[in-house]
């Protein structure tokens, strides 16, 4: 018996140039928020961009952008709805607001279910918000799709650091490209979290103040697009995309 | 209709198979359809049939419908699905997402929603049968 | 085929009189933080505390406790080593600093295997620390532990209580008791996650605020108990052991 | 000697199913070891035997060992745990707790540590033989 599913996944992401996954050891990093924010600033760059939320059991990014009743069109697989210009997809169309306890398996197999009927279309940017830790999301997007490249959030506290050391040092052993870290949430500024970063040669693409209007923001894209924190994410977008043109 | 594009995979999958197998025509591809996804059987044979390559030119193609069988991890019970008592909303879910089955189904005995699909998921390329290369 | 180790789980928390499983839908939050000092406050309020780190790919609470070298005892089972004064047990013994990519299911396996061989003793109360998300852990624990409790840790950001609602939402139809929830990280005060945590009908343990020297402490016990964060869970500590005497 | 433990379940598990099938007496137990877990079946075998219950008084404990076969995921190796060129410390964390597998192990194809142990782990008690009560 195959698995049909796996010999598309390749194909629905033939259109896409760029695929970034927002990744961490740590929840509660700035994942959603960086990710979400990432897109919206690459998109008003001009970029063609998508974003995919793969938290299934704690999904974030449609609270951020303030988006309901949003649906995927149908047709020969689905079509991501677009959102403030983003071409997006969440578990939430299908979980509305209902709690989804998935075991790891049961989100292996949604993420492939996802991945294989998903039309992405052409991008060049496809932005993916995932959960936390090194579980079935990231090793399963690691293995299905093979042009995949990682971004790290961090905050400057110890205990987050650690874990995204562990995740960096993964993703090195396996080979998977690394665009680099960022450090959110910075309240202090230290040098220290960048020179760690850069002592095991992985870039480090700059920190984000802590914003306390970043809450207030929540579901107001245009609002959250004139934040301090907005104009960080937007410097790396900036970055990135000299990057990858 | 998002069964074209799963029948896309079967297509692709058939396809590999065949050549790895170094087959010149492809006979018979069965389907084997998990009746959690509730697929549309003539939908998907329609997108099959659409998507037909040289090789499977006059391939028949069998769909196989499997029950779907759910097993709670609580309590043991096992039990069927039945999509009937289901609202529209919560069939597309799982029409396309099966896994959704663990938000909105749950134990019949004990409530749980942590149980296990052990059979009638998903669409699978169940076989291919063919015509050898140079045989 | 029978698994043997499913029949033992019950015995070994026989002589366990409270389990409480820190949790959230969210990463973040202070779940490790809260479970790391509620267990050291209640132990320093003479109970007879077990602290059990079930975060499997980002442990953090050896971080907190700053303990090294630590190794469980092997005699009829494991047994943990005691940590400041508590009975402790983390997957750190084993994997060491290494990367823990581990799907749900291996995090299940993993789960199931230490708390059939794991001999906790005689305790008041056995603290656990859950990893975010309502995954295998959480399941698994629900599931193999009758006798459990969760207390809830959210912030006072909307995107980490709409997580945390499920959660509740989840184990209150699972007939799962809940101690409470806690609003850590508290900038400016506000009622408004408490008045929607008494609108569901759960108890409020109260605010934590947000306390810089936090950080400083990570890895010092003597000097995080004397932290104003350490004063809050204190307080909370007295009020849960007043539930449970 | 966390054995003693994985016994402990062996112990009760087959009374718990003795019990269920009214057995008066049990004659074999058969356990399965999944050699991911380098259990010493020695001790396993003393383990078992210091915790008879008088319904197993003359019972015969039968250990398998199961080879511990090994799945990649990314690539589809299929390949053998030997545990010979592993540290003592890596030894005895795969002892206690099997999943550090992934934490230690590589697929020795592709490198990937997101693997299936396909067969081969943990111990587990495979049939138990005995005469009916009333029988
Ligand atoms: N730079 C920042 N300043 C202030 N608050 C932030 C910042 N980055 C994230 N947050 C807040 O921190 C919390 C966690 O962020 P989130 O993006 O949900 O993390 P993750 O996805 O890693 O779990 C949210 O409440 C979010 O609004
Ligand atoms: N009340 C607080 N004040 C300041 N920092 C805190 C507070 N609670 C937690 N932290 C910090 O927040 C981060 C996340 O805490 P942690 O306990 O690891 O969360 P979780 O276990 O939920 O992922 C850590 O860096 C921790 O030191
Ligand atoms: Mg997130
Ligand atoms: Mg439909
Ligand atoms: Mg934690
Ligand atoms: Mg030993
Ligand atoms: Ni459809
Ligand atoms: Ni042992
Ligand atoms: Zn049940
Ligand atoms: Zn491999």
């Amino acid at each position: 018996m195959a698995d049909p599913r796996l010999e598309v996944i390749g194909r629905r992401l033939a259109g896409v140039k760029k695929i970034i996954a927002v990744s961490s050891g740590k929840g509660g990093v700035g994942k959603s928020m960086i990710a979400t924010t990432l897109a919206l600033a690459l998109s008003r760059r001009g970029y063609r961009v998508g974003l995919l939320d793969l938290d299934f059991t704690s999904p974030a990014t449609h609270v951020i952008l303030g988006v309901e009743g949003l649906q995927p069109e149908e047709e020969k697989g689905i079509i991501p709805p677009v959102a403030h210009g983003l071409r997006y997809m969440s578990i939430v169309f299908y979980a509305v607001d209902e709690p989804a306890p998935l075991r790891g398996a049961a989100v292996s197999e949604a993420i492939i279910e996802l991945m294989a009927i998903t039309r992405w279309g052409e991008l060049d940017y496809l932005v993916i918000d995932m959960p936390p830790g090194i579980g079935d999301a990231t090793l399963d997007m690691i293995r299905l799709t093979p042009g995949i490249s990682f971004l790290a959030v961090t905050t400057p506290s110890r205990v987050a650091f650690e874990t995204v050391r562990k995740l960096l040092r993964l993703l090195r052993e396996l080979e998977v490209p690394v665009v680099g870290v960022v450090e959110n949430m910075v309240m202090n500024p230290s040098s220290r979290v960048r020179s760690q970063v850069e002592g095991i040669g992985i870039p480090y693409l700059g920190a984000i103040v802590f914003d306390p209007e970043v809450e207030e923001a929540l579901g107001d894209v245009e609002r959250l697009m004139g934040t301090r924190f907005a104009e960080a994410v937007g410097r790396i977008a900036s970055e990135l995309s000299q990057q990858i043109p | 209709m998002h069964e074209w594009a799963l029948a896309e995979g079967v297509v692709s999958t058939a396809t590999r198979i065949a050549e790895e197998q170094e087959l010149k025509e492809i006979t018979e591809i069965t389907v084997r359809i998990g009746e959690l996804q509730q697929i549309d059987r003539e939908i998907l044979e329609f997108a099959l049939d659409q998507q037909r390559t040289p090789l499977m030119r006059n391939a028949k193609f069998t769909l196989e419908s499997i029950p779907a069988k759910l097993r709670c991890r609580v309590c043991g019970e096992e039990w069927r699905f039945s999509p009937d008592d289901l609202g529209e909303e919560i069939s597309e879910a799982i029409h396309f997402v099966p896994e959704m089955a663990h938000v909105y189904l749950k134990c019949p005995r004990c409530g749980s929603p942590d149980f296990e699909v052990v059979e009638g998921r998903g669409v699978w390329l169940a076989s291919i049968k063919g015509v050898k290369d140079g045989g």
